[in-house]
């Protein structure tokens, strides 16, 4: 059955830096419309392992499987054409753009039309498309009012919306989410909640968040890192059970 | 009473970020401040700590009126503020980093000490002691500028959402271990938040911000069991 | 959007409408200052592309304008092309002089940036010294001949430096205008946000960059040869180290992220020398005084600009503007 | 015999490059500035080193009062102008062009003041010890007790630098303050004054480099000397070699810098004088874009 | 009444000049034009040209060609000057005619502060005057000298690498002279570090005579720094960076120049024992109290001097037609300071073509050998050298033009 072929997967993926092994033979599978959780302590590796993924870092060694086929680990600039999408764990918006056209640079690849006819004028076409489209992922977030805003005017809910229309607005297939909660109160984060329950109709979603009723609430698979190295992986409420993961990472209190 | 601010008005241009606040805060005391997002919390911390001018109101630390002086003069008085986000220098290895918490002390060997200690509260610190800041993951980074708040060897201990961020097993750590810094050395601490159960469990006095005003103001415990304060900040 | 396109047509014909009679009516020396601020507003807004969009610093910009310059003449002397492909070759020669250095430049930051753009400045220029067909110090004539008969007897050599060097000033205005409008200018600015969110919104940065660089370049060299035009030579020492700070200057005075304000700078380039001078001569005592007084009311006027209207009056008039409007919300 | 003379040119020329790299790293250090008005601050500690000299008939009570004649216009100009500029300018893109500008500017308004006060002729200063060049075998090297001095001098203050970073917490304030002022000030440095320290060491020390300059070339000085041209781009291209951060880096900036100039006029062709620092930069920065002593970000996300 | 020419009324003739006032280039060269006000105040003191008063207007180029055309249209659309006076640098006089292109307007360009040859081309330049002897002619006459008095000896050249060199290089082709090193120099680097590098050059090269054909700085230099090497060859000293004043008061020692040879189309500045000499250091002390007779005051004031008798010569309503044909027909018996010929003439705008060759003395002041000047002249072209038979005009009473 197509639908049993992962989405995303990765195999025996190692990374160090100078002396410190960051990564050590990490795997991953993400299935298709699936919100996979990815956590662990600070520090044992998360964010690299979306680096790599995003070819922020290139790992040392490893395997990159994406609908099944087996690829080259990606270059960043590629992530759109490859259908993924990511938010950066600080918020990353351009501050003195406005919001429409924050969205609109994550839209950039639907344009056509060159530097001549740009230098001429003529690309209205191609803007008023990339216009719409981002409109309409801002709306998809709750945003579009905001869409004429500077985005360093923006309040710290809000640049967490139009971040995640930014990555939006590409239509991944893949979308990676490293801590979406983070910072937020506890209504922004039942909204955020949601939005990522709704958003799994659409596409996976790869999510990396030490909110923990974030993480269970929306994720059906996680996996836990730990110095590097997957320690559990498996549905939310094994992992949650598991001792070692309540040693290293989840503590007494969750 | 240790801390005592009154009437505390403070504007970012035209925008009134906080308006007409009084609290006080007792020495060794652990108050917890939660609100909403744009509540003012970091306003109110960054007024205190001096790197904000109040329009109105006064501040009082320790019987002195401390509206006016800069930040660096306030360190000089015992009070230690943790930015909000990672306030760390990338470019500087973690230990640069602590070394400048304790640098206005100009004490080289209790700064070996201190470094110990922190080193001992996080040991994921000890263990990047050389590297530099900007290898950090964001975790490691909060507990960087967490320690270096320690090595100032504060009184009064502004803390400006340190959870963020960081792991449930450490965010319990931590909040356990502001609780014991309290506690063993007397200090005073102010401690905004938006893991509001976490913070007040903990705490003696909660505090609760909204729109630049405060809402409620009263024993922790008491904050945890007002339903009203339950629906909005707590969740459930 | 295809109404704001012709609106800002009508806006360039209107403009050049309004050049037009004006050369008409002032007097030689005006048109000649004309023709050199329309040489300005080209290289400053090559400026304003480079570092208020993309974010790079160029200090050796006259050194690409050296470039084009050096391209036109050889264009116009060795091959005998006509006036106006020597313009387009002056474009495309430093467009791809400024493709090289741009894809050097992708790798450096600020301060390092500003250095090697430096270094070019002052070593380029000296680098036809070396070369034959560029004449050494002396260098080459670059003479676009005279104005066609049919524009009259009365019709002097300057005024027709000032409607080409005006033309190429008004059509490259526009098209830069377009540019920066489009993706192109989104991404620039993007870049200079936060590079990493660029890149993974599918942003090839380096290419990105050196395309600024290129462009840039290009605009560079059109100003640089039309600026040998007015001179009437091409030479290393047309080309000096003070040239590409001038520019950086009146990128300044222009506002460096406003691309309409480039009119202001490039006017104050050419006018303050000569009101330095009258002040000079008012209120200088000595000899002494009087000669080096144009040159400290010059620098000291580029310290205040920086200090008390850094992004330029354009936008410091827009940003009081918007907070007169929100004052009054 | 050539090869000896070579070095040594590059090394006497490369020391006062060096010197005026690592002032300018100084105040990049301090305030993430490139100062370019540093050779005409040097200019004119130069000058009050003349007017010292002119009185007091000695050149070591000149060096002192240029030393701190530079240190106190260096301050000034970093509580007055600097100060401004960083409050004014901080984000956007005119943040990176506002201090290239401003020092520009600044170097204008020094040049035409000191042309205005001290005339545009050459002024004298004579040097503490000769300049006449050892002579060995009877063959006169390109290397004179002055040159001993000066590169005595140099590493002398260098090592002065060094311990006042190392064994200090200075060197650590400094680059806190430059980095992150917000956080500098939270730790209680008092940023302002750091900042001015920054500036007054920079200042002092490019007052050496300057009296230095001077009285290794014919001893003259005038506002528009090709010595003191030379310094302000020499000083800056070797900063930028050296990697801008770091005063190691300055020093081995400068003597790159003058060897390879050295090199290049002699056995490659001696009308390259501006082709070949152009070259040299280019090539160092494009092995390592951020100086050879400079530090990179490790990591981006 | 006729139509007046432009720059000329009834109480003033207003002439124009462009150099640089400040900058690296303008040492020394700055005080031409103080030194030009100073011989037309005087004149104008003396009842001017037929009663009119020469006025000068100066401005600062900073020796930049962009300026320099700038400040030349200046000169003539504002302040409408009547001809352009010593105009001075090679690029700088060449961006000047290709762009203002003052032979187009008919103003005329009066005696250019350059020796490039190429000023010379009346086609090309039709209303330019040189006055300087080309350096073309210079290294001829060098090469003549060397020929007769250093025969087989080693010779080096230390030039700048520009116009100004490939003149020289040009001259001394013609000449005939074999360098065993020739140093260029890029203009802007002559600094004591650069000038240790010439040497260790000529040094490898043992040469025995070295030239310095360069400007003042680059001698300065040179010369400064050879005498901390103990470094003491047969110098030669080219005329645009011989001017002993300016040596010397970028410090180098008098004793270096001791014994070098120089050239020079104008008396020694401290020849008292010449009438021009004396009248205008006196008129320039009084004018400009303080600042040193030198070699650039007494040119500037030779040719103010040339300018008025040009003026005077163009007749009682002079205008730039009649001021250029005067130049024409009678500049070559224009009384002034110099020893050797002019060439003016219907055909040529070449001024003065030759020189005498000098030793400096202990204080470093060039001085004829043998206290006699013996004078060359020889053209830019393929011409002999030859000893120049001119005998100079006796100076017009007062020094004002008759
Ligand atoms: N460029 C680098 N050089 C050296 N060490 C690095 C580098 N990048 C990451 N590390 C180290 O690798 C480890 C993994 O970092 P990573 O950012 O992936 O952690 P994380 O799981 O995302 O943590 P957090 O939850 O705190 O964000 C950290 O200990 C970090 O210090
Ligand atoms: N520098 C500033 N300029 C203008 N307005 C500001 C500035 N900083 C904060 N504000 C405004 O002041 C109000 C209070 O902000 P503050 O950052 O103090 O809230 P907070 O409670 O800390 O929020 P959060 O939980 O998101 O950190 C908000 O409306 C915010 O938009
Ligand atoms: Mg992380
Ligand atoms: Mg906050």
């Amino acid at each position: 059955m197509s639908t049993n072929i992962a989405a995303l997967r990765v195999e025996g993926v190692n990374i160090s830096f100078g002396g410190l092994r960051a990564l050590n033979d990490v795997y991953l599978e993400i299935g298709k419309n699936e919100v996979v959780g990815l956590i662990g302590p600070n520090g044992a590796g998360k964010t690299t392992l979306f680096n790599a993924l995003c070819g922020l870092v290139t790992p040392d060694s490893g395997k990159f499987f994406l609908d099944g086929k087996e690829q080259d680990f990606p270059q960043t600039s590629n992530l759109v054409d490859l259908g993924i999408a990511r938010t950066l764990q600080g918020v990353g918006l351009f501050g003195d753009l406005t919001v429409l056209e924050n969205v609109m640079v994550g839209a950039q690849h639907l344009a056509h039309s060159g530097l001549i006819s740009a230098a001429l004028g003529r690309s209205g076409k191609d803007e008023k498309e990339i216009r719409t489209r981002s409109f309409s992922a801002l709306e998809r977030v709750y945003a579009g009012g905001l869409a004429n805003r500077r985005a360093d005017t923006l309040s710290y809910p809000d640049t967490k919306r139009v971040a995640i229309a930014r990555a939006l607005v590409s239509e991944p297939k893949i979308l990676m989410l490293d801590e979406p909660a983070g910072g937020l109160g506890s209504q922004d984060i039942e909204w955020m909640n949601l939005l990522i329950r709704n958003l799994s109709a659409s596409m996976s979603v790869l999510l990396v968040e030490h909110h923990m009723d974030v993480v269970m609430s929306v994720c059906s698979k996680l996996y836990v890192l730990n110095f590097g190295e997957v320690i559990a992986s498996g549905s939310s409420e094994t992992v949650r059970r598991d001792p070692a993961v309540m040693a290293a990472y989840l503590g007494t209190g969750a | 009473m240790s801390l005592n601010v009154s009437n505390l008005t403070v504007h970012h241009g035209a925008i009134c970020a906080i308006s007409q606040v009084s609290i006080a805060v007792p020495t060794g005391t652990l108050a917890a401040m939660i609100g909403s997002n744009g509540a003012g919390k970091t306003t109110l911390l960054r007024t205190l700590s001096g790197l904000k001018t109040p329009t109105n109101g006064s501040i009082m630390w320790k019987g002195e009126k401390i509206i006016g002086l800069k930040p660096e003069a306030l360190v000089r008085r015992g009070i230690s503020h943790v930015s909000e986000g990672k306030s760390v220098i990338p470019e500087l290895t973690v230990r640069e980093n602590l070394e400048l918490g304790a640098i206005w002390r100009r004490n080289a060997k209790e700064s070996k000490e201190s470094i110990d200690q922190v080193a001992s509260i996080f040991p994921r610190l000890g263990e990047r002691i050389q590297q530099r800041a900007d290898t950090l993951s964001g975790g490691e980074r909060q507990m960087l500028a967490i320690g270096r708040a320690i090595m100032a060897k504060p009184q009064l201990l502004l803390l400006d959402e340190p959870s963020l961020g960081l792991a449930p097993l450490v965010v319990e750590q931590i909040f356990q271990t502001i609780r014991d810094l309290t506690t063993s050395m007397n200090l005073t601490v102010l401690l905004v938040e938006q893991n509001a159960m976490g913070a007040l469990k903990i705490a003696d006095l909660g505090i609760v911000l909204n729109l630049g005003k405060i809402v409620a103001i009263n024993h922790a415990q008491a904050l945890i069991d007002d339903p009203a304060v339950r629906a909005a900040y707590l969740g459930y | 959007m295809h109404k704001k396109q012709s609106r800002d047509i009508v806006l360039f014909i209107l403009g050049g409408v309004v050049l037009y009679f004006l050369s008409g009516v002032v007097d030689e020396l005006r048109v000649y200052q004309g023709a050199t601020i329309a040489v300005y507003v080209i290289a400053i807004s090559s400026i304003i592309l480079l570092t208020g969009y993309s974010g790079q610093v160029s200090l050796g910009h006259g050194a690409l304008m050296a470039v084009g310059a050096y391209a036109a003449a050889v264009a116009h002397i060795e091959l005998k092309l006509p006036i106006i492909l020597c313009f387009v070759i002056a474009v495309l020669a430093s467009a791809v002089g400024g493709a090289l250095l741009g894809a050097a430049a992708a790798r450096l930051s600020g301060p390092y940036l500003a250095g090697t753009t430096l270094a070019l400045a002052i070593g380029l220029p000296s680098l036809a010294n070396q070369f034959g067909v560029l004449g050494g110090e002396q260098g080459l004539l670059f003479d676009v001949g005279f104005p066609p008969l049919s524009l009259g007897e009365e019709f002097t050599q300057y005024k027709w430096f000032f409607w080409i060097a005006g033309l190429a000033a008004l059509i490259s205005m526009w098209a830069i205008k377009n540019i920066l409008g489009s993706r192109y200018g989104r991404t620039w600015r993007a870049i200079r946000g936060n590079d990493v969110a660029a890149q993974l919104c599918g942003i090839n940065i380096a290419r990105s960059k050196i395309l600024a660089f290129t462009i840039s370049a290009g605009i560079a060299g059109l100003a640089g040869a039309l600026l040998s035009m007015t001179i009437g030579t091409v030479s290393p020492s047309a080309f000096p180290l003070a040239l590409s700070f001038s520019l950086l200057t009146g990128a300044v005075l222009s506002g460096i992220t406003t691309l309409a304000g480039a009119m202001i700078g490039a006017v104050v380039l050419v006018a303050i020398p000569e009101i330095a001078d009258v002040v000079a001569h008012r209120i200088g005592s000595s000899e002494r005084v009087t000669t080096n007084l144009p040159g400290f009311l010059v620098s000291a006027l580029l310290i205040v600009t920086v200090l008390f209207v850094p992004n330029g009056p354009v936008e410091q008039h827009r940003a009081r503007k918007a907070k007169h409007l929100a004052s009054q919300k | 015999m050539d090869l000896l003379n070579t070095f040594l040119i590059g090394i006497t020329a490369g020391t006062i490059y060096a010197l005026m790299a690592i002032s300018m790293v100084l105040v990049w250090r301090s305030t993430r500035v490139v100062n370019f008005a540093q050779a005409g601050m040097a200019l004119l500690s130069t000058y009050f080193g003349y007017e010292a000299v002119t009185r007091l008939e000695s050149f070591w009570i000149a060096l002192p009062v240029a030393m701190i004649g530079g240190a106190l216009v260096a301050a000034l100009v970093e509580m007055i102008l600097i100060r401004l500029l960083v409050k004014h300018s901080t984000s956007g893109p005119i943040a990176g062009v506002a201090p290239i500008i401003a020092t520009l500017g600044l170097l204008g308004v020094i040049r035409s003041i000191s042309a205005m006060i001290w005339g545009g002729q050459d002024l004298r200063i004579v040097g503490p010890v000769s300049n006449d060049g050892f002579t060995i075998n009877a063959t006169t090297l390109v290397f004179s007790p002055l040159k001993l001095l000066i590169l005595v001098t140099v590493l002398v203050l260098m090592l002065i630098l060094s311990v006042i970073f190392q064994k200090t917490n200075i060197g650590l304030a400094l680059r806190a303050s430059a980095y992150a002022p917000e956080i500098a000030r939270l730790s209680g440095i008092k940023v302002d004054w750091v900042r001015t320290l920054g500036w007054a060491l920079a200042g002092a020390t490019g007052a050496v480099a300057g009296m230095f300059q001077t009285v290794n070339g014919n001893g003259t000085l005038s506002p528009d000397s090709i010595e003191f041209s030379l310094l302000l781009v020499s000083g800056f291209i070797a900063a930028v070699i050296g990697g801008l951060d770091s005063l190691i880096g300055a020093v081995i900036g400068g003597l790159v810098l003058g060897l390879m100039i050295s090199f290049v006029l002699m056995y490659v062709s001696s009308g390259l004088f501006f082709i070949a620092p152009f070259v040299i930069l280019l090539t160092i920065l494009f092995i390592r874009p951020q100086g050879v002593f400079g530090a990179k970000a490790a990591r981006r996300a | 009444a006729q139509a007046a020419e432009v720059g000329v009324s009834s109480s003033e003739i207003k002439l124009g000049m462009t150099l640089p006032m400040t900058g690296t280039a303008s040492l020394g060269y700055n005080k031409i034009p103080g030194a030009a006000k100073a011989y037309f105040d005087y004149l104008n003191a003396n009842g001017g040209i037929n009663g009119r008063k020469v006025t000068l207007v100066v401005k600062d180029d900073r020796y930049v060609p962009t300026e320099a055309v700038a400040k030349t249209n200046e000169l003539i659309l504002k302040d409408k000057v009547m001809a352009l006076l010593a105009p001075l640098g090679t690029a700088n006089n060449k961006a000047v005619a290709a762009s203002v292109n003052p032979a187009r307007r008919g103003i005329p360009v009066l005696f250019v502060n350059t020796g490039f040859s190429g000023f010379a081309d009346t086609k090309k330049y039709p209303t330019t005057y040189t006055v300087l002897p080309s350096y073309i002619m210079e290294a001829k006459i060098m090469g003549q000298y060397i020929k007769d008095n250093f025969a087989g000896k080693k010779i080096g050249l230390l030039y700048q690498d520009d116009d100004f060199g490939i003149d020289a290089l040009a001259g001394f082709k013609t000449a005939g002279v074999n360098f065993a090193v020739k140093v260029p120099y890029a203009s802007g680097s002559q600094s004591a570090a650069a000038a240790a590098g010439w040497i260790t050059k000529f040094k490898a090269a043992e040469a025995d005579v070295v030239i310095l054909f360069g400007v003042s700085s680059a001698t300065s230099a040179m010369l400064g720094v050879a005498a901390q090497l103990k470094y003491a060859p047969q110098w030669m000293l080219g005329s645009v960076g011989g001017d002993a004043t300016t040596i010397k008061l970028t410090g180098v020692p008098a004793g270096v120049l001791y014994n070098a040879i120089g050239f020079s189309p104008v008396p020694a500045t401290t020849d008292m024992k010449d009438e021009y000499v004396k009248l205008f250091s006196d008129i320039y002390a009084k004018a400009v109290p303080g600042s040193p007779f030198d070699l650039n005051v007494l040119l500037g004031m030779n040719t103010a001097f040339m300018t008025a008798q040009a003026l005077k010569a163009a007749g009682p309503n002079p205008t730039r037609k009649s001021l250029m044909a005067a130049i024409d027909s009678k500049g070559a018996t224009f009384a002034n300071s110099a020893l050797v010929p002019a060439a003016y003439s219907q055909t040529s705008h070449v001024g003065l073509t030759g020189y005498w060759v000098g030793k400096y003395s202990p204080t470093g002041d060039l001085a004829p050998v043998g206290g006699t000047y013996v004078t060359y002249t020889t053209d830019s072209g393929a011409g002999a050298v030859v000893k120049s038979t001119y005998v100079r005009p006796a100076m017009p009473a007062k020094g004002l033009p008759n």
